[in-house]
């Protein structure tokens, strides 16, 4: 946990709700992916839930998020409601993508956010784009991009990354390096294994943070995006988190060993935040049990929601293929 | 403005259009490489700098995936782009940004996104840049639901059609043929608009139709004079809007002249032309009185060395031959 | 090595073809995105890594781009790579690479240098992975001369395809269907090779030919039985080789059946499938009793929901209902 | 110049000779292209000469070379023959590759040239496969990648300098900074516009030289060439140049001034060159007149060799599409 003192009681709760309402939210998916409800590719957020909670805290109402496939903590900490989320993983048309995206393509034009993307670094130019339109149009907001230490190695991020500083743009680049892109270690993907690196070579300002504690990350994200909006151009945060499950329903995880995972499990963000605030009396039992209770009611109305659901009529197929007009 | 038809190159009409675009609307902008500084690989940005400034007139560098998905993000948040890919040649670096964002978007999120974006890139062969430079990919292009294609072949169309394009709210691509930017035409002072919907009769006849676009336009239409001297009177379409194809248009033509050659500048095996073959087969089988013939590029890369890259390509002769045999087997 | 017939999957197949192929030849390797450690997105290469070693069985970075490039490379070297692209989806940041290297050097530099290099990926929907995980792109690379293009439908040319396409000095990209891996089958204890030339009958018929590759191979078996049960006896045409077509079968079956529908899992618009219905009427027009008919994707990226994933894709009852139509106007 | 001292008398006419092959050749191609029995697209090398020449001094004949699309320099200085190479910017099919290819597409197989290649980046994958092959066949070869500043833009780029410092191959990377990508300067295309410093963000070693100097790229492709002999991975090499002529036959140059192009002028290597030999007292008047002479000679045997070469016939187009067997 950092030093960075007390978060004051409400800030403390909240992050841990915001991490716990993440962490329900994806143990009750995997249970639907077992029963059936859920299908398609899911890919947890499962440990690295103090980066996306962290960074959002950091964003206001006008800024924009450009997520990845592993993106239901995103999109939780930006404020999609849980049921729409929910009603999405089961296919339904109540679903913020009208069921049409599932896991990995969650959309929420209300919240300027702008999809999971499945194709590894496929965000990062749209990402460049949308903090385009926002300078032109001279809007004071910001764009989050959100993807793995993977997508490095993507042609996508350098060109994306050189755009971005040559043009000066308001992109706050988080890279959530988990350590693994699939099965394969950074230190087999990558010649520069320090990834916050990568911002020099494109001149411009990164920081690495401890992506296990969402204070660390609150504050350097608030930093990197004081800056940007003081006009200083792009920033890279590069959070450094772990995966606690598979990479998504598919994976025997036949790459690392489980002590690996135990001793990351060790610096379990929630946990820790629990702990902290425990000891720093910011929370009580009572508070605990009320925030887990608050989660659970939350949790249940988003399956009901997502059970109540119907199925967008297949004559709507070719629906929004094109549109009449430009959506407002 | 003058009433006078106005004489101008294809290039010109280009320039004019991107012009007229970003004086209309101030979230109009062109981007891609050397559109500015250089003023367009085929000069169809020339001045355009100078007039508009590097906020309107945008050079990128060499990034392809970036530039254009930044066009994509940029329609998506509410600018008007006009992306210039130099060649198609170069948009394969760019394809899936096209393919995964732009077309997909929309139709993924529920209708929340629309991407209101005009892609323009040259096309096409025969001038000799080997293998590597001469591909015509828009048959490609014209597979991917949720885009709209479009291959100019007048003045005319090159002209008018980019503001139509602009006010679709859907990604529109653009393909201007290498060989037509220094075609000279008229424009007629009374037209100030085109529709991106329907094919054009460019040349009426009935005996066969010669259905193509872009390009391959002007090889057409020679090879229907070459036809007319034989006594043959092909009709010329030109497709104008590669998808969604105008199904009506072709196959009032072809119900009406009963055959038909279907010509395109890309590879045989899964050119366009396959396409618009089937269509036909599918929608008008029983109103042909003989086979279906395409005249396409040979399957090859295409190679630099002059004859040969006139033995590969699409030509008038070839056109005049397979529209022979078709009529030949006249009943 | 036993003589019995030995039963196994798709993917077991895959596996054993990989496991021969680098037993073989020591030039022989596989590259790709976990391929090794992770033992390969469709667990196609588990297990391999250890019994090979990190020379043999190579885990890339995320680089499409780059390691296919380096496999064109490593290919005009010396060595014998098998490329694998996790899923088609993301060959198109490597297609660059495909077509204006692998497919273009050998042309291009005058038969100096080959490329004998073999890209293995997944192609197709229905894991309800949406839309931009669902793609059939194998229609696009059908259209690239230089290329040869396999689409293995069975467990014997999933075992045995492999083998004839490192044997090719050309470069031969091999389509597996994501929902074939599962597929279960009888390896023949005779066969020890495949053709990679010739496409197969899967089933004999007379009314009428289903033609089809791949994933859509099961769908238009079960098709032709839901046909029988109505009277109807369909053949089904396995294309096997999408590139080049082989010609002579499907119009051999056309000219007996004089009906065909033609069953194919890209979009509608541009498909593989109108490539071979405009052969079939390039070459057998006057043997053909009635239109052609396809069944392809709906033109829309695919969604997430199964009824609508369902809905999009080729399906046995929509063969079915496009074969009725066509035997219904028997004449 | 540099003040590595004195390059020997025949080594620094070598070295002369073979730019000035290249200035020779390329003015006549020049001409010829007016004349319209060139065609297509030329890009000439005129100021860049160094460049080539430096760095093929370096080589062995078992060394591989990978190419641009301005490559007559590249093709000259590796010793491919000027007739073949003329025959093919006359679409001969006596040209080195048939006339198939033109001035972009110059291959050879005996000088392991693998070709020019007009798709920007689109060599670099290559080259980092035929490296690979090269160690995977413990051949003791290296391959030297020759690209322009505007291909450091590309994705291809960065995921090429990753996976050859990643896998430690024996590449020796040459970027021709010529300051421009047709119009557009470094500055507005890099964020970083210390192209050298490239280099250090894939842990490769990098250098940069002055390219107008052929004895100092000469020193420092030794020296690269030697790291990466001995094992230590690929070399990234800048070569600052400049290009005196336009970037292509279109191409009015509205981009830059006259005395830009003038200063570098002052800096012409082949001058230079020269006026160094004289001052040394290793090249005398007469060495020039021989020199020329038989540069002259060699150029009227190419061009006439080209003009009696012969059209590949037409019922050939298709042939080599796909090759019966690898050839040998
Ligand atoms: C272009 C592309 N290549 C490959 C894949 C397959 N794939 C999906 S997720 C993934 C790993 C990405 O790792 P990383 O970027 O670190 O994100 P993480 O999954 O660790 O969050 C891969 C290889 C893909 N979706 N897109
Ligand atoms: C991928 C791609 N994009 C664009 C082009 C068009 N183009 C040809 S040369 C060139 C400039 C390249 O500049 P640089 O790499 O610096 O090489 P130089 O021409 O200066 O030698 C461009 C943009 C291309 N050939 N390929
Ligand atoms: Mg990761
Ligand atoms: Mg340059």
């Amino acid at each position: 946990m950092s030093d960075d003192a007390s978060p004051g009681r409400a800030h403390g709760q909240l992050l841990l709700r915001e991490m716990l309402r993440i962490r329900r939210f994806e143990a009750r998916c995997s249970e639907l992916y077992q029963a059936g409800k859920i299908r398609g590719f899911l890919h947890l957020y499962d440990g690295e839930e103090a980066v996306s909670v962290g960074v959002m805290q950091a964003l206001g109402p006008e800024d924009a998020v450009v997520a990845t496939y592993r993106e239901h903590g995103q999109a939780l900490a930006r404020g999609i409601p849980m049921g729409p989320l929910m009603a999405e993983m089961y296919g339904k048309q109540q679903g913020c993508s009208r069921g049409r995206g599932g896991s990995m393509h969650i959309f929420d034009r209300e919240r300027h956010f702008y999809g999971g993307n499945a194709i590894v670094g496929g965000g990062l130019p749209l990402a460049v784009g949308i903090a385009l339109a926002d300078r032109r149009l001279r809007r004071p907001a910001l764009t989050a991009c959100f993807f793995g230490e993977g997508a490095v190695d993507e042609g996508a991020f350098h060109e994306s990354m050189n755009l971005a500083a040559l043009w000066s743009l308001p992109l706050l680049f988080v890279c959530e390096n988990n350590l693994y892109s699939m099965g394969t270690p950074v230190a087999l993907a990558e010649a520069e294994t320090d990834i916050a690196r990568k911002a020099r070579c494109y001149h411009m300002p990164g920081e690495a943070v401890d992506g296990m504690d969402p204070m660390a990350v609150e504050a350097a994200a608030r930093r990197a995006v004081a800056a940007i909006r003081s006009g200083s151009g792009p920033f890279f945060l590069e959070c450094r988190t772990y995966r606690f499950r598979a990479h998504s329903m598919f994976d025997a995880q036949l790459y690392r060993d489980k002590d690996e995972i135990g001793r990351w499990r060790q610096r379990d963000p929630i946990a820790g935040l629990q702990q902290q605030l425990r000891d720093q009396q910011l929370l009580g039992s009572d508070d605990l049990a009320g925030l887990e209770a608050g989660i659970e009611r939350e949790l249940a109305d988003a399956v009901a929601f997502a059970e109540a659901g119907t199925l967008e009529p297949v004559s709507d197929l070719l629906r929004f293929v094109t549109l009449d007009k430009v959506p407002q | 403005m003058s009433t006078a038809a106005q004489r101008l190159s294809y290039r010109e009409a280009c320039r004019q259009a991107i012009r007229a675009a970003i004086q209309a609307d101030e979230r109009v902008f062109l981007m891609g490489e050397d559109v500015g500084r250089y003023g367009g690989c085929y000069a169809v940005s020339k001045g355009l700098l100078d007039e508009f400034g590097p906020e309107r007139i945008v050079d990128t560098p060499l990034s392809e995936a970036a530039f254009v998905g930044a066009g994509i993000g940029a329609a998506i948040g509410g600018l008007r782009p006009i992306v210039e890919i130099m060649t198609c040649n170069f948009s394969l670096l760019a394809l899936d940004q096209i393919l995964n964002n732009a077309a997909t978007i929309p139709h993924m999120s529920g209708g929340q996104f629309s991407v209101p974006l005009v892609i323009r890139m040259a096309t096409g062969a025969g001038r000799q840049l080997a293998a590597q430079h001469s591909h015509s990919l828009e048959g490609w292009y014209a597979h991917i639901p949720g885009l709209r294609v479009l291959a100019p072949a007048t003045v005319t169309d090159a002209r008018y059609m980019l503001q139509a394009a602009l006010a679709d709210p859907n990604p529109v691509l653009v393909f201007e043929h290498i060989m037509l930017y220094a075609l000279e035409g008229e424009l007629d002072p009374g037209v100030s608009a085109v529709d991106i919907e329907h094919a054009a009769i460019r040349r009426p006849g009935r005996d066969l139709s010669l259905i193509t676009y872009g390009g391959s336009l002007p090889k057409a239409l020679s090879a229907a004079e070459l036809l007319a001297a034989e006594g043959i009177d092909a009709e010329v379409v030109d497709l104008r809007v590669l998808r969604p194809l105008d199904d009506a248009t072709i196959m009032e033509s072809v119900r009406r002249t009963r055959r038909a050659v279907v010509i395109d500048e890309g590879w045989r095996s899964g050119s366009l032309a396959a396409e618009v073959c089937t269509r036909i087969v599918e929608q008008a089988f029983y109103e042909l009185d003989a086979p279906l013939a395409r005249v396409c590029t040979e399957e090859a890369p295409i190679p630099y060395a002059k004859h040969l890259e006139d033995a590969a390509l699409p030509q008038p002769e070839k056109i005049v031959a397979a529209a022979r045999a078709l009529v030949g087997g006249r009943g």
